[in-house]
């Protein structure tokens, strides 16, 4: 999440900035738990496929292991495209 | 004997558990239908789990939690789930 | 959802833990009414293919029955399990 | 005349439509989609809605409804929808 | 969303009325705004595949116009049938 | 220099704020997801992004914004994002 999205900040006194702050923070901190959440989700649907046992295996802690890193490195990089978009960066094809 | 919290204490007391439950109830709910996906025919022959579908949720259940704590790890959160 | 996942309550004041427990309350109310939404559309996707009449036939009703049946108990089965898992009290395979 | 709502009521009336009025969203939004998804073939051929998809739309939304109830009476919920 | 479902809006005084038509604003912003993130979602989702350039190309984006707005078609349609039921006007077969 | 906004804007400043945060991370989100799965093959055969994936992510964030200025147009909605 971007805070530079709320260029109106500055209209607003101390007080009502900090409680805007407050707010993303809040924002924030629920998003992070919701992308865990989706992340688990996600590699364990992709990488565990086998119920005969009920510990995971070599191969499905190495998928998702490597599903994670890649999730991670991923959402990183649509940080940046997306901040650059937001900016009206982009450059051409 | 620790002290009263104060407001700004409390108001975050409040707030983190929230989310807190928030997040366990959709870890529940993401859970329960992926098990249901991978171990519940689609066919639905009868209203009763068979005794393979119910070792498949167990086992199912037990490695979804492992995967979360993997994954919890990997994202530097220390505390366990 | 699981109340004793609150540990911390003990630390607030009377008026707090009743303010936790609405809160609680609240968000089973609400977690309620999601599950009997994502219960409609799963056991709805599964088993309504057919739309050459606007009125469910046998076959479908017991589709659908089953399906959420089925879904229950899983939902329950699902819950026990996990309660267990968050003691600390899963046995080894 | 029925007595005037004490505070406590109100809030939980407030709270309880809250909810109802996010249940009925979600369940439109899920509807929409879930018909969508079995009415409309993804080509997308044209910008209009033909006549078979016009009757399947209503079709879908009817038996929506019925799986609704179903599974409401099923839930133990009485009232209806 | 169907501002009719608010039946009971009547036993309410006039501040408590217009709290609850605030409350049911609210809902209809958040609501229109997560319709238009999942119709975007579904029409990329559906239309766009190839991503060999960085700009849609013309039967990508026809594909998106035709996508949302059967999509908004069907959603006013779905919302009339969803009303009528909701009025128990729903005729026979 | 404007006037101080009154009780009633700055509730609707914060509302408004708040909703348009929820439907960007919602957005971000989605964009992830719906890159990762046409950009990631889930064979997951290495921990990094390799080039084809990388250009392939880019171009994805690319064309997903331009769809969802394409379909605000189609629902009226005239300002940018």
């Amino acid at each position: 999440m971007d805070k530079s999205m709320m260029g109106d900040l500055n209209s607003l006194n101390q007080a009502d900035q900090q409680r805007m702050a407050a707010m993303i923070d809040q924002l924030q901190i629920r998003d992070s738990l919701r992308m865990y959440n989706n992340l688990v989700e996600r590699c364990f649907t992709d990488c565990v496929d086998n119920f005969k046992r009920k510990t995971l295996d070599k191969q499905e802690e190495t998928c998702v292991t490597r599903c994670a890193e890649k999730f991670m490195k991923l959402s990183m990089r649509v940080g940046l495209r997306f901040a650059e978009l937001n900016q009206g960066a982009a450059t051409q094809d | 004997m620790a002290a009263a919290p104060t407001e700004m204490d409390r108001e975050q007391i409040f707030s983190m558990a929230e989310k807190e439950m928030e997040y366990r109830v959709e870890m529940f709910n993401k859970l329960t239908h992926t098990c249901f996906q991978k171990c519940v025919e689609s066919k639905y022959k009868d209203s009763e789990l068979n005794m393979g579908e119910n070792s498949c949720i167990d086992r199912c259940v037990a490695k979804y939690w492992q995967v979360t704590n993997l994954v919890g790890v990997l994202l530097g959160n220390n505390r366990p789930m």
